[in-house]
């Protein structure tokens, strides 16, 4: 059979395509895989947004949450998000709001929740693909006025549209959105309430309210009245660099000659070290950075990544902090123990992160089961993909028996305890961009678990100290216990009154009853272990045929 | 019952156990943790005399003292037992050990504990007793269950009744758990040897075919490992009658386990050995070899399981096996991997042991030493 | 041995088994299917015979054809016992169940395959030729492996030899597990009854006190569940000596079982309750009652496992269970939660059993029934 | 402690971020995760474009594909992959690839391999990235040119940058592409080659030719001579269309009234269909739709999907055929038996689609352990998350027991078995960007189990019919085997001479012996049954003691 070819002229009816509807089409990539995750995925972009427009502008958070039904088909919800933050500038409001790929975050080198400008945009083409409403956004940028919008997105362009523009006066700073989505509203786990928990766990220095679809109201107050440390922008680091990356660097570089351009465009690149560079690339530092060549740039990279620097600047970072670790576990939790370590930073493919870690036992925590495990990236909680989390992955390799805990073969420890690990980064690297699950690379892993160990060594002391009371006390009420039986008998045997043998009894009880010498009761364990080695010994060979006893 | 011999026997035991009461009272007096040094009952602690041809116990020592948490509850029931036993002389009754683990069980003071809840607990320290004081199980008027029974060309006395065992028939007499001097003594014997049967139903066989007679001999089983009893009365024969004892077992490691125990003693009654082990007792089979030797078929071998080959490999490395016939006989056996119970022999037909197997062996001398 | 009659038993039970032959080779040269028909002994195939008090079998059978795939193995194995068993008859001989299984088991052909490979598969075609042909496993000249002993006020003769029972001193005759009147005989016996007793310890206390000799009896113990050589000689005591049968077991449900089996019959032995099962027994103790009744401290009880309460639970349901006092004695054991072992009575006294516990029972009658 | 407020005006300096540099960050969403997967990921970009443009073309395709070490790290590779198909006009190839989300296929429903204009693209990107150089295009779409051009891709502007452009004379059609990037050549689960074993395994009707690093070369040869039917392209269906989706068509639609809107732009949707549903929602049909409201159209879509319309048209689907997928198994498995099915069109979400099945057994499969998973989405292998696929769900759902094959509790069945199955839609719904995996739609894991039962119960026939030969085979020689014994006990038993019984037994063997009536074997096991029900009840019994027996 012979098959007609078409040229490829008739196939070239080629033409582009604008991210917002590469995104409308795929919106799972961002979370909006079903009805649950998608409210969950609109509450969390504007609380996260909240959050890191306080921090910025170093206001203690206080946000208001709510979420109504609309209709009777009960898949229609009103959300309203309202912070105390800094507000936004009227001209940017439509932007920030109706436009994809667009936001302050991108390019920067700095911890932040947020980083793609992608996150509230997309919850505004969520609302406007299911329900067509436009979302509504009031803001006080404290220039006396209150800016309102309504805004829908136009998906072909990735531009916002506005519906409606209003400003009146109003005093103040803060902003409020107002959504119409398609979901469903649940409780228990990767619920809007679970999220609003753990935000409260990790960032105690913010207040939470939160009125429920059933008018129920949830507080979580602020329980330290200090900000963690503002992160700085900082430049990337040669060795988290691509050859593609620098390629481009030296081409749009203001810089006049190499080294300058070294010097200016890289973290921890002083003079002497871009000569250095140079030398061993084998180029002149003087040269003009534009006329690099590809080859030339190879080598450039290759030398940049041999050459011994220091380990890029921390200050981009903003940890929460050992003591609010604490705090945060200890008001949401209500445990009987807490341990919190904050790590100091580290570095993993030229980018610096940091790991905190708390630990909570006992008191209102549940005692059957697997322990409760809380992660965290930039301060925001991750609901999903538990298993495919390093966070899991570092616990899960930690030997938590030698911290007092119960831990099967391979499995997660269990007990009345809460792990929270938080990771601070410029850059966190999900294992999808429905930022759900850390990605597992080694660094990461062996700072979290190096963590957990420190965290767990102090759980392991208490643990044991609260053990070692309980066995002095038991120790005592043994040795009473058994007191009667031995004084009767040593009695029947010597002829001596069981009154008068009692009495030395209890005097040597009282003396000695709690202060046995550790090293020689230890010693004697030993022989007492090797006894029981000889029974196992005639029991196996009781074995063979039950009911014969080797010597009896 | 010899019994003044009897009651002086009884009366240096009462001062041992209460010596153990008057040790401990010494030192709760003044005030120290009261302790009791038991001789350890361990391989660690026995080793092989050479010279004797025995297992003997060594000098090593685990220290029980009441406190201590792992211990103190096993240093209250050594007294209780203690004490038990002395009541049970000086009434002058003879019990089970079962028996004397219900005697000493009751609930401790007003709590839900026991002293003992099994007699897996009770009957370990029964034996802590024995070593300890250097006194027999018998003395202690203390029995096991019994096991074995006995026919053959001997007449025995036996609680003062007259037994002869060359009439009783199909059964034999029970071989009870005390067979001392006071109990049972030896009259009007013309046995030439023991033989010392692993099973009773080879036991039978040998009966049924008077196997005693034609032999001249006294024909033993002990079912499965001997008891005291067993062991105690064989080791009476040897000494007293001066016959050899011919050992008859199944051949794997448990049987050749048996032997060394009747001729070498147990680690665990390593303190005994000197009254019960027999080092002229003779293995006469089953060998690994007479499958061969005596043409069997391939069929009545069992394939040796884990088990079977674990304890093979723990018995090679014991120092009194270390003979080079033995070595030899137990890596065949593992090298065949087969093993062959007594049974087996009936595939030669049904009397093939009695009127074939043994008389060849004896007559041969065939056996391992 | 008493060899007219034994002849013409063998003789007779030769004729049965090779008729079992017969048919089947008159099925195969007929071009059929050959099959045997065997009684079932199952629980669906045995019913009480409430006149009787027996346990009896019923007429359903078990088809076993060789053209099957399930079953063709099992028929040959079946002719292969029946044939074993007609060598060993001709022959004279007597041997174990064990025996047999090596006797009969080799390599099929060219193959890896045994004719067997456990006695576990032998011994069920054993039980089926049995109750096939109506025959009893004595008169197949097989015995399984013996337990049990025996003193008190009678003489037997075993195989020709007199033995006097009150003179065993402490070991006792070991019963045997053939006791037909062909090889023991009752001679010169004044005893009142026989003391059957589940426990070789309780059996030892009770023999060294002399129990027998005080209360005029015979005394015995089958070690656990009694084998079949104890029940038949229990059965010849009360038809030949016409003297009661007391049961003394422990107080749990097996103990009860075993009273029943002795009384009653078995299922799986249903076919032989005729001359086995004694219906006049009596069950002399323990009872759930006598905690209370004797006044035992609460701490020799040990608590019902799961196994003891599913026992409880399914015999309660057998048809020969039904009688009120058994079901009265059985659900207070279950209410309590308890059971209570024979050695419990040492807790009154070491001799309480002997002096106090049998004597008021047997004066007071106070037996179940 | 007072924090100092900063205005919003500080935080405003946000900007617009490309979408090429939103992938180069973000290239682990694109299949850009580790080296490994990198050189995967390529090569399938290109293959999977090649075998597109010849079906559209109507040309059987032959691929070649060669991978070479370039340099001493180890982790440099050329890539080229040159195909038969129609090749790229002139002035198209730049923008195809050097520009992200451009392509002919987005916007179009009928099923491809490529669905987002985003593939080739970003391996240019990578390759860009990692080692700076231009990928080399040669296309000769039968215009009597060779066109090479060597092109970059500017991420800020996401345009393609052309390095080097020329035309030579050059006959005939066809693409190569030669690309140079990092990554790690490896072989097993998850390889270039496996990639390429399984496309060859359902697509039978091409030929494909590797040149691996190590010079060694493969070639899977065509097997079949005509290619799937051409898929078509059509219209939405109402059933899959969002309300945003239906507000924006109904702007910007050239139709003049809503009833033409009705029949052009939905699949469907006729003259008095179109009339129905404006009755229903309440509008007039002659009403022009850009003047429909936003409350208008959600009355709209709720008609238009509550109207009883047809299932979408199904040409647009292209399934390689029961045929080709038995076809494809049999070359390069080369199993002992292969069941296909094809099941009809279905559809979910108002997007159709299509499964086949393949099941092969025996011959050269492994007979250990679990079955071997061919997982396929229009046409192309999937060698990742298995576990997290629909395909994965729907096998495990499936009781393989009544097909004859082995299965633990939940888990995979096991034994010499491949089972290929294949999802053919317009819209493939993978549950990452990575194209790894199905996401479980009911409707795709209802249709999946289906075919996985129709192919299954020929397996199962397959299968007992060998099983029941076996049997009667096993059958005669277990009454042959023991006959021998039981000849030997009856002549002991009667008297009888061995050999007479002997001919007696074997007239009876050759006319019964394979002939027994089923019937009566039934019945006489249940009496066996109830045997060996007593002999447990003894064995508990014994349990008590061991070594005491009943009665025995």
């Amino acid at each position: 059979m012979v098959e007609k070819e078409l040229t490829a002229e008739k196939m070239a009816a080629a033409k582009e395509v604008s991210v917002a509807e590469f995104f409308e089409k795929n919106k799972h990539l961002l979370g909006y895989e079903n009805l649950q995750k998608s409210l969950l995925t609109c509450i969390k972009e504007a609380v996260d947004n909240s959050l890191d427009a306080c921090e910025e502008a170093r206001i203690l958070p206080t946000i208001y949450v709510e979420i109504k039904r609309v209709g009777e088909t009960g898949d229609r919800f009103k959300l309203i998000i309202e912070d105390n933050g800094p507000g936004i500038v009227k001209k940017n409001i439509p932007r920030i709001f109706g436009k994809l790929l667009y936001g302050s975050k991108f390019h920067r080198l700095k911890q932040s929740r947020g980083q793609q400008g992608i996150g509230i945009s997309a919850a505004v083409l969520y609302a406007q693909l299911t329900t067509g409403r436009p979302t509504k956004v009031y803001s006080r940028p404290s220039d006396g006025f209150t800016h309102i919008f309504e805004l829908h997105l136009n998906t072909q362009k990735n531009e916002p549209e506005i519906v409606s523009e209003a400003s009146v006066t109003g005093e103040g700073h803060g902003t409020r959105i107002e959504m119409e989505i398609k979901g469903k509203y649940t409780r228990g786990k990767q619920s809007v309430l679970e999220y609003l928990l753990e935000t409260a766990i990790l960032n105690p220095y913010c207040t939470l309210i939160f009125l429920d679809p059933d008018g129920e109201k949830f507080e979580f107050t602020r329980a330290v009245d200090k900000l963690p440390p503002e992160a700085k922008e900082i430049q990337p680091h040669p060795e988290g660099i691509e050859l593609g990356i620098l390629i481009r660097m030296l081409k749009n570089t203001p810089a006049r000659n190499l080294r300058s351009f070294l010097t200016n465009e890289f973290s921890r690149v002083g003079g002497t070290k871009a000569g250095e560079i140079c030398d061993v690339a084998g180029i002149d530092p003087k040269v003009n950075p534009t006329t690099v060549t590809r080859d030339e740039a190879e080598k450039l990279l290759d030398a940049m990544q041999k050459a011994k620097l220091q380990n890029p600047p921390t200050d981009c970072l903003s940890p929460v902090g050992q003591e609010s670790v604490e705090k945060g576990l200890k008001k949401e939790v209500q445990p009987e123990f807490v341990a919190a370590i904050t790590r100091p930073p580290s570095v993993y493919s030229g980018r610096p992160f940091q790991i905190e870690v708390g630990i909570a036992y006992g008191g209102k925590l549940e005692s059957e089961g697997a322990i409760q495990i809380y992660r965290f990236a930039n301060k925001m909680p991750l609901l999903y993909d538990q298993s495919a989390c390093a966070v899991t992955k570092a616990i899960l390799q930690t030997d938590w028996k030698r911290y007092g805990l119960n831990q099967s073969n391979g499995g997660l420890p269990s007990g009345p305890v809460a792990v929270s690990v938080h990771l601070a980064s410029v850059w966190v690297p999900y294992t999808s961009e429905g930022k759900e699950a850390i990605a597992s690379y080694p660094e990461i892993i062996k700072e979290i678990k190096l963590a957990i160990q420190e965290a767990g060594r102090k759980l392991g002391m208490f643990l044991s100290a609260r053990h070692r009371e309980h066995m002095l006390r038991e120790k005592a009420s043994i040795f009473q216990r058994y007191a009667e039986d031995l004084v009767a008998s040593v009695s029947n045997l010597t002829g001596k009154p069981v009154a008068e043998i009692q009495v030395s009894m209890q005097k040597l009880l009282d003396n000695k009853g709690l202060v046995v010498d550790e090293e020689e009761e230890k010693k004697e364990e030993v022989s007492e272990e090797e006894e029981s080695a000889d029974t196992k010994r005639r029991k196996e060979y009781a074995q063979r045929d039950a009911g014969e006893e080797e010597d009896l | 019952m010899a019994s003044a011999e009897k009651e002086s026997i009884d009366k240096a035991v009462i001062e041992k156990i209460e010596n153990v009461g008057r040790n401990a009272l010494k030192e709760i007096e003044a005030g120290k943790n009261p302790e009791i040094q038991i001789p350890l009952r361990t391989l660690s602690n026995v080793h092989y005399d050479e010279k004797e041809r025995l297992i003997k116990i060594g000098n090593a020592v685990q220290k029980r003292s009441y406190l201590n948490l792992g211990q103190a509850k096993r240093f209250m029931q050594t007294m209780l037992i203690a004490s038990a036993c002395k009541d049970l002389i000086k009434t002058g009754k003879t019990t089970s050990i079962r028996d004397l683990f219900y005697m000493t069980k009751h609930s401790i003071g007003n709590t839900q504990e026991n002293t003992f809840d099994e007699q897996e607990e009770s009957d370990p320290i029964i034996e802590d007793l024995e070593v300890t004081i250097d006194t027999l199980r018998e003395e202690l008027h203390l029995f096991a269950s019994n096991r074995g029974s006995l026919v053959g060309n001997i007449t025995l006395v036996d609680s003062g009744d007259t037994i002869d065992c060359r009439k009783l028939g199909s059964g034999g007499w029970s071989i009870p758990s005390i067979v001392e001097k006071s109990i049972i003594q030896f009259k009007d014997s013309e046995a030439k040897f023991v033989l010392m049967v692993e099973k009773d139903a080879v036991w039978r066989r040998l009966n049924e075919d008077k196997f005693w007679k034609k032999h001249n001999c006294i024909l033993i089983h002990g079912q499965g490992v001997p008891p005291r009893g067993v062991r105690r009365l064989l080791w009476r024969f040897e000494n007293e009658l001066k016959i050899p004892i011919y050992v008859f077992v199944d051949n794997d490691p448990w049987g050749l386990y048996i032997y060394s125990v009747i001729k070498q003693g147990s680690i665990n009654l390593a303190y005994e050995s000197k009254r019960m082990a027999i080092p002229t007792a003779k293995f006469i089979g089953l060998s690994s070899y007479d499958q061969e030797r005596y043409q069997l078929p391939k069929d009545v071998t069992i394939k040796l399981n884990e088990e079977d080959k674990k304890r093979a490999n723990q018995i090679l490395g014991y120092p009194w096996f270390q003979k080079p016939a033995w070595q030899k006989e137990l890596r065949y056996m593992l090298e065949k991997g087969v093993k062959l119970e007594l049974e087996a022999l009936s595939k030669k037909g049904i009397s093939f042991v009695t009127d074939v197997y043994l008389p060849e062996k004896i007559a041969k001398k065939e056996w391992l030493e």
